[in-house]
Parts: C-alpha cells; structure tokens; sequence
C-alpha cells in the first residue's frame, strides 16, 4: 500500500537532503528504531519495533540507501522480519525535494509499505494506519530537527460550523486534526 | 512460560500490570485476548485475571444513571430489564454484537479496551455520554467513552489502567435508535454503525445526535453537524442534507467489508434511518 | 418438498439413516483429524511470505536448537535425496515438489517442513527458521501472465501455459453475420474456498518398504499411486486409509499433504503428522478464478444460432488439475441449449497465486454464471420471458450438443418447469417498502468426468453378513449408506446384513468427486452381486438346492457346500472416448451421463445499501431413481446454500501476492441466518424403473449464482456480472459507479 | 508452568494440569479425549467447539482452561443420559436426518440443547437467531431446523 505525506519543513533542501542522508540522525526520528548500525557504505542493520494496538512486532533487517538522486530525490528501501508473527515487512520511502523558495522545503513522501505474513492479513486497514502514523510521526521529528514546520495556510483553523457543513462537505475529523499540527495533506490507499 | 495471576484485588491487578505495559495483560471475558493469542499476534507473558473480582458484574441504577460493571456481559446487557426500559438502544446494539457464545462470555468492558473499530456498543455509549470508571497504580479517574479510543485498537487508557464499570445517563426525555448494517453474511461485524437520539423538549426536538461507527476507525460524533438541527418536525431535505453532511465528513475505513465510497453511501442511508426512527 | 414419481418397492427410495448416525450426532464418530499413530511426531509447515522468490538459504540452526525439534526439511533436501527418487508429483505434470525446490512460486508455497516431538515445539521450531529469499517479479493476474515477458512459473511450460483446448463447430463467423441480434459481455468469478471444517491433515508411518497413510482425501487412489511413483514402488506398497471426511466439497481432491508427510516419515524414521491450520487450507487450494467472454448470435425468433466464448481460467502456481480442468470447463462453459454454431477456447494459465484445484460444481459455477446471466441479458434485450426464451432453446432428448454428441436422457424441460412452478414464475410478487423484489431461474449441465473407473469387491459370508469393499469415501453425502442400500438392492438381502469399509486402497476408484459415485457404483455393485448370485446358484446346480431366492437361502447353499464366504468382483468404467485427443479440437461424445439442475429464487433488494436478502429459493436436480431421499434432498439444498456464499459474499481477496483473508471473520460462509426460510428442492426421477441413477451433489450450485443475479436484475434492473455480488457491487451497478 | 485445577466436565470433578495459555478446547480433546469438541476457525465464528459453561453456551477455542477453574462445563458427549442412550435433541437430529458430514452438528445439538433450556417454545425466528453462530458447511440448516421445530411442537 502507498502512504503519501507532504510536509514542508523550514530548512532549505541541501540541508533537508543532508538530513536525510545521515542514516543515524534520520533514523532517530523513526518511531521504533532499536539497534541501528552500519553495515557498509549505504546499508544499516536496524531492528524496528512495531506497534498494532496491543501487538507488537519486531521486525529485523536492514536498510538500504540510495542517495543517487540526492539532493532532489532521496530513496530508502528497508526489510525486515518477525519471527513471532512469521512476517515480513518491506518499505521503499521516496523523497522529493522541492525548495520553495523561502528557504523551506517541501518533502513529498510516497512510502510503499509491504507486510507479509500473518500481519498482513490482520487487516489492511490496521497496517495502513499504522504505516500513516508512523510516517507523520517521522515528519513530526524531521520537522523539529530542521527547524521547524511551516504552518499550513491551505487549511481552515477550526472545523467549519454545522450550518456551513450542510451542503458543502466537510474535510475529516482526523484529517483536520493532522493537519492542523503539521502538515498540508495527505493520502493513503490500497495497492 | 506464560504467568496466570490472579489478583486479590483491583490495586493488585493494577500494580501487575504497571509492571510490564507491553507484556501483561488483563484477561476478563477472554475472547479478544485470547483470540490473538491463539491466531500468535501477540504473546503475553503474564495474564492478569479480573474474571473473579467482585462486584465488577452487576449493573444498578439510579436517578440520573445507569451503572454497568465492565465485566458485565453483552448478553446480561442485553437482557437487563433496566437497560432494556432505560437504554433500549444499548441493549439493541449489546444483543448484535457477535454470537449468542460471544454475548454469553464477552464484556462490556473488554470490548471497550480492545477498541476494535467493528464494534457495536462503542458507537451507542459514544452518544449517550457515557463515563468510563477506570482504576489505575495511581487512582481512579473518569474518562468519557468519546476519549476512549484513539484509533485502531489503541485508548488512551494508561499503564496499569483498567475500565472497572461505564456510567450512562438516564432520565432525560429521549428517543435513542442503533442502524446495524452488515455488508456481508448475517454474522458480520458491522460495516457501518449509525446511533441517533434526540433530546425532547415536549413535542420538540431539543438536540440531535448522531455518532458514526464501525465505518471509521473510532466512533466519530456528529455534533459539529447536528448541532444545528432541532425543532418540532424535522424536514426531509434536512434529514437528507445532515445524512449528506455526515457522510461527506467522516473518513472511512476500507476493509473487505467495502471500500470508502461505499461506507460513506452506507452512511447517509443509516443516518437518514436512525434520525426518522427517532424523530416523533 | 421432494417429488418422487413411482416409489420403487426394496430398499431404494428409503430414508434409512446412514449406519454411524447416533456417532455423528454425539460427536464420537472418528474422523482422521481424530487419529494417532504410535511413535508419531508433528510437523509445521513454513511458508513463504513472497508470492515469487528464489530460496538463497534456509538457516535451520535456531529451529534445531529448540526443544524436541527433530529435523527441518527443505527443497533441498528433498532434491537430494536418495530415498525420494522422484521428487516431483502431480497428477497431469509434474510440477510440485512436497517442498519448493528452488523457488517458491505463491505466498504461502511451502519451503520448509520443521518434525518435531509435538505440535508446540513444531510450531516453535517453524519460528526459528531463517529463509533467505531473493525476490523475484511476480504476475497474479492471468491476461498478465499470458503477455510477453510476463514472470515464468516453470521453465518446462513456457508463457504460463497450463492447459489449451478448443472446440469448433459450424461456421461461426458467417452466423454471426447473419444473427438478427448479436449479444457480448464478460463474466468474471474470483478465488473461493471450500473451507472444509476439518482441515486438511495426514499421517504417514513407513515399515521396511512399506507406506501407509491416513488422510482425509476424496481421492485414495490418486494418492496411492502418486506416492509409488515418489518413492519408485509398486502401489501396493502403499496403503492409503480414509476415515469419514469432516467435509470436502473439493478441496480434499487430487495430493495437498500427503507427500510431505510420506516423505517426512521416510527422513526421520517415525510416523508423522501434520494438520493445516485454517489459514493454511486458504494457502493450499481454491476455486479457479475464472473469466469469461460470451458472444450470442440470436435470429428473430430469439433462437441461438451462433456462440463464442473465450475462458481464462486462473491455475494458480501449480497445475494439479488445470490442464485437463480447463477442457472439462470448456465443456461445461456451453450450457444446456442448442447452438449450431459455435466456437470456443478455454485456457488454463500459471499466476503466482495459490493452486486451483476441484470445488464444489467445479468448473461449472463460473461458466454457469456467465451463460445463465447472458440468457437472461438477451431475453431483456429481446423483449421475450427468460423462460420462454430458455424453453426454445433448451437442449432436448436426441438434441446434438456442441462436442456433436447425441444426447439421451435429457430433463431440462422438466426441471425448468418445475423450478418455475414452485417460484410462481409469471405471478406478481407483493411489494416490499423500500425493498425491490423479483425473481430469477437458472438452469445447468454439468458433463460427468471421462475415463473414470471404480471397482468394488462384495464378500458374501456364509453367515449372511455382507461386507463391501470399495474406495469411496463418505465425506457427509452419506456414500457408504448409499452403498449399502445399493447392495442390499442388488443382492436382495436385509440392509443390516450389509456393512461397507472405510477406503482402504484394497479396491481402486478414481476419486470421490463429480457427483460420480453413486452412478458409477451402482453399475459396479450390479456387477459384482450377479457375480455372488451367479456362484451361489453354480452351488445351488451342484447340489440340486433350489434356485437361491432369499439371503437365507445363500447361506443354506453356502453351508451345504462348505463355503465360508464368497467374492464377487464389478467395476464400472466410464466409456472410452477419443473426443478429447486433440486438445484444439474437442469432438465426439464427452460425457456418458449429464448432470441437469435448475434453480429459482426470490430476492429482495434494499436499493439504497444494495444489500441483496433471498426470500425463498428452490432447486431441481434430475435424480433418475432416488436412492435416499433425504440425503438426496440435503445434497440439492445443502448445494443451493453452499453455493449462496461464492454468490453474495465469498471471495478470495488477494492483495500485495498474498491472500489477506484466510480466516473465517475476513472470509465469512452463510450462517442459518443468510438461508431463506422458504428452501426447498426437488429431485426428478423417472418412470421406468431401471433408469440411471444419477449423483445430485452439485446439480444446483451452479445455477445459485446466475437465478440470483437474473433476480437481482429483474427487480432493479442492475446487471452485476461479477461474482460474488456483494452489497458494494449491487449498489454500484443500481447507481452506475464502477469500481 | 503448569496450573493444576479442577474442572467439573459432563457432572464429574476433574483435576488437569495445564499451561495457562492453553485453550479449553484443547484440554477437552487433547486431554480428556472429548473429540466432539472441534476447532475450525479458532474466532469464535463458527461453534463447533461449543460448550455449555454453567448451563450458557461458549467457544471453548476463546477460554482459557486456567479461565474456566471450577465451572461446570458440558459436551454433546455430556447430554447423553445415564444410560447412555441420545438425548431428545441428539435423537431429534438422528431421526430428521439432521448431519452430513456432521463435523459441526454436536456443537449445534449443545447450542440447541442451551436454546431450549433458556426458552422452551421459541419461534421460529428466535431458533434461527440462536443458531446463527453455528455454521454447517455442507448446509444442511434446513434439516436441523426441522428437528428443533419438532422438539418445540413435541413440547407442546
């Protein structure tokens, strides 16, 4: 499944890139990251830890740096599996890059999160959501490392009103919520 | 090797399960906890048993409220002479959920810690207001059902914190109604679950409520939508505008019970039903 | 309601109850999940989590290293070694190893088996298994998997090919140039399970050089002689033992387990045993996905004078039936009318998914719902009454069908009208508030499997008792009660005196599927009680007894003569055909018998949520001669409600190459509650009293599905040609929003 | 670590010792040889390990045994009388031919068993409702349904 974030983070891209780039500091910000050590030039062993509600997994593996685009496209690709459940997780995070203009950056994320095994059939809906969160989370912590996150103007600051509801249509509860922390959008889908 | 503990009391329940968030479990009625073991989600190692603690069963009532025991179960929920006058909706919505083996043996409680998303009852005390009693290493405290959940299967119960019994309040002048819409067979968990009641003030609708569940990942309240609506009779294009509205402002799960699109049709179907079954 | 015309006297025609009832009811009755052997260790399977990967390395250290942990198995080992000469089995290529060799070519292929002291410590040891995989492209959909450069299953089947026939006949073409009307559309049906409660499970036990299996199998025979070839014996080196099955519908059909048990066993020197957990019989076999494109040349009259279909069936990642699957769907993709000219193409194609294999009404519930759905879209586009436009064109007695093969023995007619008649075809139906109501038929021909055998060895002993030997196994359709009173008929003896073993490889059969059984062995107790009633009157002739008349006179003759028991021998052998020697070109006769049901229903649609509720429903099946009725009405209805599920619900979903619903909460089956109250069935017999008797398993599942979407049309007007036809796809089909 | 305790099964005491993660089901068959009771999908879904449970009716495969520690727990094999004869609802299903393959009807007769003893003449809706949580594959509903009206109308 495709989990997209963009975020825009007040920093300008060589910095961002920077960031992203330095495996230990980027992995930092990624909720769950137990062990993290390098392995060769452009690969980590990791162990990340999961949580689905109360299931916890802990998926063993290693990460995988592609910084050929860099600094306009950064791509990591990660693996790992839990021996409990007997699943395996894969997740390819891309990065564009995209200076604005005003010394920030905006980071357009597609994560393709794969998870196999007997976690991938408790419910897409569970895994899609945990993969959103914890993509947020990460864009949360980039945020603040790099100085911060632009307050999203696209967004109103409050819900609308019930009478300006009716006929309209609303943005979700959730999605205003998480917007109005941190962020412009954001989608997640099946495959 | 897995520890079954069986505590003396609620403290002592509490402090073991304090000890290790991750690792210690409260077992009550069992069947959710014990279905993830059994299917190797998750491997406790230490069962706290609240299965034998008095007085967490019964369910009273007073002037303002009715108290239900987490370890009530769904079918002594659904039978209770008391909830059946006081509550109809909650008993309507405790006696779906499930199987007649599941009603028999699941509790009210333990339904509402696993925060599954496909439930029923979260979606009817959402709406009424109820209280969840809940007991900690460090007291007691109240938490609204509405703060309950925080997403799939996630609260915002604490460490150590168990539900002990859920409040709901009673004796306003109200008609309350649960829409159940399963997508697939008879025996599914709901793919949309729409609560209604409406508050009268004589012959007048005083307040509208509507909460969505099932279709989304925690009981989403309507208020900001409803809030408006009141009156002696309500219109049907209102009905069908708020119905519209709610459906548009929710965010859906897919699932194999339906895609987004089709919770939200669902939606503004089951609102529109449970709003006239309420309007008199 | 059963209608039985002309009750035949004797034990046919009766309800007697199967011999093990009060056992089945209580729950004491030995099933071979029930089953242990002395000495047996547990295995577990592991399973690949990629749908396609070539297997780098298995680490079974830490498996080793747990407690009562034996040995872990792999491709590998089994590649190499010397016991297992043959490696590979299947029962039309050889393509599957009892462990992915190599490569694992689904999520969920098995490439480890971890044989352990218990199941715990299988299961423990399974977890520790370390498999280094190499990802590889995979393909899930057929029409992917047929394009160039499409992900290779197996080197020795290029382009995924898994099975090709044709069957042509007329000149297609030219009719459909001179068809008043020409219809098209595509029909489409997705993986389904069987879910049988017990799963599958096995156990092998070698002694010196001799195997023996128990497993819960519809096909010993199969098994028996797969295994002599892995191993280089004689099959009568293996002994295959069957219990009554805790269901089958299919799925226990051809080899699942049974090889890496007999293997397991050969390698650690112990008997052992596995049982699937629910998810994994998801993981092993399944319904094949199939699509199907119908086009329909029809003159003014509304008669078919020209027919083209185009079938992909999806075989999943190992062929166990498909190739020769696919004819038997082509065949039975034609339906039960006349069509002069017709053209038709069914293929078979290897997809990175989970194997198809046999399921209830197999090949027929696809092909059925796409044929029936189309009649009713042509009678809609024509103008004419769905039973009218089926009535003109059904097949008849002495009709040609497609293959050109004269067919005798044909009740369409008949079961059209009934269905009709107990539906109230034609009466307005009372309208239901904010319900749409209407109603739907459909009806089937399914061709009986070719070039099967079933043999059976009746001992008559000299104290009356009557013992049967044959390899059908009793998977609920009560088929050893159905023997008995078959035996007891034939031999003119009290039914108690008849008792029927349970398979135990001594005499060969086929398979217990395609609704054969009881057709087949009938033919074949015929023969072998003439054979007894034969010696019996040699003995009779020799010391001038009277001609034997009761079973008490078979005993008197028997002791006179000193004979404690006698044998007869039958076997039933479907005719020899040459109709399917040239795979691109069917012709000539390709069924001995036809099976022929038809069903109605009754829906009410609630057109705001789609959610589709039947109100009653009835199903016909052409019986011949009913042996017992009650089992025979269970197997009609039993049929329409198995088929209910795949219709509305059921559906295996796969997402990412893997399936992501292999339990019964993700993949739910019809409960009580789904079952309308209003179901009943009928089971057509004939007047003459040696007619054929002919199976009724699955006579009507295949015609639940396209009565209900026929229903579903007529009452909203909303054609769903994808099955199953969930709430979500009704509901996009009222409002005209595709998926 | 084991649990030793004591469980009342089909009216007698008996004492297991078990781990306390292990399923009632499991101890039933495994143990104390009670093959009636059957685990299919292991979700509570289908009910062929049904057991009553101080007279109510559970899915054993969602207790623990160590759960269950001095309740009164009943199988089919449990509601044959003294003598060992059927039960009027087992022989109701014999006599209305109501098992095919029969892998799920002893958990059907303990829930029709439980559904009777709650109330003795329910309609016919109330029986459907009551057994809904008991699947039959090969479905033979129709047959099963047939037995428990006649139990009802005998009772009458």
């Amino acid at each position: 499944m495709l989990v997209e974030e963009t975020f825009t983070v007040a920093a300008p891209k060589a910095e961002v890139a920077r960031f992203l780039l330095d495996v230990p500091r980027m992995g930092a910000c990624v909720p769950g990251v137990e062990d993290l050590q390098r392995v060769d030039e452009d690969r980590y062993a990791a162990t990340l830890l999961v949580r689905m509600g109360p299931i916890q997994a802990r998926f063993k593996g290693d990460v995988t740096l592609d910084a050929g685009g860099a600094p306009d496209t950064i791509v990591a690709t990660a693996s790992g599996r839990d021996a409990t459940t007997g699943s395996v997780a894969q997740v390819t995070f891309s990065a564009d890059l995209v200076e604005n203009g005003d010394g920030s950056t905006e980071i357009r994320s597609v994560s393709d999160v794969t998870i196999r095994g007997r976690l991938g059939q408790f419910g897409s809906g569970v895994v899609t959501s945990t993969a959103r969160e914890m993509v947020k989370s990460f864009a949360q912590c980039a945020g603040q490392e790099l100085g911060g996150v632009t307050p999203d103007t696209d967004q109103p600051s409050s819900p609308p009103g019930a009478a300006s509801v009716i006929g309209r249509g609303l943005l979700s509860w959730l999605r205003d919520i998480w917007a109005r922390i941190f962020h412009r959008g954001s989608r997640g889908g099946g495959k | 090797m897995i520890r079954f503990v069986e505590p003396r009391d609620l403290q002592e329940a509490c402090a073991v399960l304090a000890d290790d968030e991750w690792g210690n479990k409260v077992i009550s009625g069992g069947t959710a906890l014990v279905l993830m073991m059994a299917q190797g989600l998750i491997a406790p190692s230490t069962l706290v048993n609240i299965g034998r603690l008095q007085g967490m069963d019964g369910i009273s009532r007073d002037d303002a409220r009715i108290t239900i025991g987490a370890r009530a179960t769904h079918r002594a929920i659904a039978t209770s002479p008391e909830v059946m006058q006081w509550l109809p909706a909650l008993a309507d919505a405790c006696g779906r959920v499930g199987n007649v083996r599941v009603r028999n043996v699941g509790t009210l409680g333990g339904n509402l810690a696993e925060a599954d998303y496909a439930a029923d009852p979260p979606t009817v005390l959402v709406g009424l207001d109820a209280v969840c009693h809940v007991t900690g290493p460090h007291g007691a405290r109240d938490l609204p059902v509405a703060d309950l959940a925080t997403g799939f299967y996630s609260t915002s119960l604490g460490p150590g914190e168990i539900i002990t019994a859920v409040s709901v309040p009673i004796g306003e002048d109200r008609v309350s109604a649960y829409e159940k819409f399963v997508s697939r067979s008879s025996e599914d968990r709901p793919c949309v679950g729409v609560f209604a009641t409406a508050r009268y003030d004589g012959s007048s609708i005083e307040k509208l409520r509507v909460v969505v569940g099932a279709a989304v990942a925690v009981p989403r309240l309507c208020d900001d939508i409803t809030g408006s609506v009141a009156g002696d009779a309500l219109e049907d294009a209102t009905i069908r505008n708020m119905a519209a509205a709610i459906s548009e402002a929710i965010d859906p799960i897919e699932d194999a019970r339906g895609s987004a699109w089709y919770r939200r049709k669902v939606t503004a179907v089951l609102v529109r039903r449970a709003v006239e079954r309420v309007s008199r | 309601m059963t209608t039985t015309v002309d009750r035949l006297p004797g034990v046919l025609g009766l309800s007697i109850p199967m011999p093990d009832a009060e056992e089945r009811v209580v729950g004491t009755l030995r099933y071979t999940v029930d089953h242990s052997v002395e000495g047996m260790v547990h295995a577990r399977l592991v399973r690949s989590p990629y749908p396609h990967a070539r297997i780098v390395d298995v680490d079974v250290a830490g498996a080793l290293a747990q407690d009562g942990v034996l040995r872990v198995l792999t491709g590998a080992d089994i590649e190499r070694a010397v016991e297992i000469p043959n490696p590979y089995f299947g029962l039309t290529r050889r393509d599957q190893a009892p462990l992915a060799i190599g490569r694992a070519r689904y999520g969920g292929d098995p490439v480890a088996l971890v044989i352990a002291e218990t199941p715990q410590s299988a299961r423990d040891g399974a977890e520790a298994v370390i498999v280094d995989y190499d990802e590889l492209p995979y393909v899930i959909e057929p029409m992917e998997a047929l394009a160039a450069g499409a992900p290779q299953l197996h080197e020795e089947w290029p382009g995924n090919e898994c099975g090709e026939w044709r069957l042509h006949r007329g000149d297609v073409d030219l009719a459909m140039s001179q068809a008043t009307h020409v219809f098209e559309a595509t029909y489409t049906s997705p993986m389904a399970n069987a879910v049988p409660f017990e799963p599958h499970v096995a156990i092998a036990a070698w002694e010196g050089d001799f195997l023996e299996v128990w497993t819960a199998t519809q096909w010993p025979s199969a098994v028996r002689g797969e295994l002599a070839h892995m191993f280089d014996t004689d099959p009568g080196n293996v002994q295959v033992r069957v219990f009554p099955l805790g269901g089958g519908y299919g799925a226990k059909s051809q080899l699942k387990i049974e090889p890496m048990v007999a293997v397991a066993a050969k390698m650690v020197g112990r008997p052992v045993r596995l049982e699937l957990e629910r998810d994994e019989v998801f993981l092993t076999t399944g319904k094949h996905p199939a699509v199907m494109d119908i086009r329909t040349g029809v003159d003014e009259e509304g008669r078919f004078v020209a027919r083209e279909i185009d079938l992909v069936y999806n075989g999943g990642a190992y062929a166990v039936m498909t190739p020769k699957a696919v004819a038997q769907g082509l065949l039975r993709s034609i339906g039960p009318y006349r069509f002069p000219n017709i053209r038709i193409r069914s293929r078979g194609v290897y997809t990175n998914t989970v194997p198809s294999g046999s399921f209830r009404g197999a090949m027929t519930n696809q092909a059925a719902f796409a044929y029936e759905s189309h009649t009713d879209e042509i009678a809609e586009g024509l103008g004419i009454d769905p039973f009218d436009l089926r009535e003109r064109n059904l097949l008849q007695e002495g009709d040609v069908f497609a293959s050109g093969q004269v067919m005798h023995d044909i009740h369409f007619q008949e079961l059209l009208r009934d269905v009709a008649a107990v539906i109230g075809w034609g009466e307005e139906t009372a309208p239901t508030p904010g319900k749409a109501v209407g109603k739907g038929i459909a009806v089937m021909v399914k061709t009986t499997p070719p070039g099967t055998r079933s043999e059976v060895r009746v001992e008559m002993r000299s104290d009356g008792d009557v013992l049967v030997h044959t390899n059908s196994v009793d998977m609920g359709q009560g088929v050893l009660g159905t023997l008995t009173q078959l035996t007891a008929h034939h031999l003119g003896v009290d039914i108690g005196k008849v008792r029927v073993q349970d398979p135990d490889s001594s005499t060969f059969d086929s398979m217990t599927a395609g609704s054969r059984t009881t057709f087949v062995a009938d033919h074949a107790i015929g023969e072998a009680c003439e054979s007894i009633r034969r010696q019996v009157a040699e003995l009779a002739d020799r010391s001038d007894h009277p001609s034997p008349r009761t079973a008490a006179d078979y005993e008197e003759i028997m002791l006179g003569a000193g004979i404690t028991s006698l044998i007869g021998e039958g076997a039933y052998q479907s005719p020899p055909s040459d109709a399917l020697s040239n795979p691109l070109d069917i012709k000539g006769e390709v069924a001995d018998h036809w099976h022929q049901g038809a069903v109605a229903v009754e829906v009410a649609v609630d057109v705001e949520t789609g959610k589709v509720e039947i109100l009653r429903c009835h199903g016909a099946a052409w019986a011949g001669r009913v042996v017992n009725p009650v089992r025979a009405r269970q197997q009609s209805e039993g049929s329409i409600i198995f088929g209910l599920g795949p219709a509305l619900f059921e559906e295996v979903i796969v997402a990412d190459g893997q399936v992501t619903n292999p339990n019964l909460s993700d993949y739910m089956i019809p409960s009580i509650v789904d079952v309308p109250i209003e179901l009943t069935s009928s089971s057509l017999e004939s007047p003459d009293r040696d007619a054929a008797i002919h199976g009724v398993g699955e006579m009507t599942i295949p015609a639940v599905a396209p009565a209900i979407a026929n229903a579903i049309s007529r009452a909203t007007g909303a054609r769903v040609r994808q099955m199953p036809m969930t709430s979500e796809r009704v509901l996009r089909a009222i409002v005209g929003e595709p998926e | 670590m084991s649990e030793r305790l004591t469980l009342e099964v089909n009216g007698d005491e008996i004492v297991v010792e078990v781990p306390a993660d292990e399923a009632l089901v499991n101890t039933l068959r495994d143990r104390l040889g009670l093959r009636s009771v059957r685990p299919t999908c292991g979700l509570g879904i289908c009910g062929t390990c049904t057991v009553q449970l101080d007279g109510a009716v559970a899915s054993s495969c969602l207790l623990l045994t160590v759960q269950v520690e001095g309740r009164s727990i009943r199988t089919s094999e449990g509601l044959t009388n003294d003598d060992g004869g059927l039960s009027r609802v087992q022989q109701a299903f014999v006599d209305n031919g109501a098992y095919q393959c029969a892998y799920c009807i002893p958990g059907m007769v303990v829930t029709v068993e439980a559904c009777l003893a709650e109330s003795p003449d329910p309609s016919l809706e109330e029986v459907r409702e009551y057994l809904a949580g008991n699947l039959c594959r090969c479905g033979t509903y129709v047959s099963i349904l047939e037995a428990v009206t006649e139990l009802v109308r005998g009772d009458r």
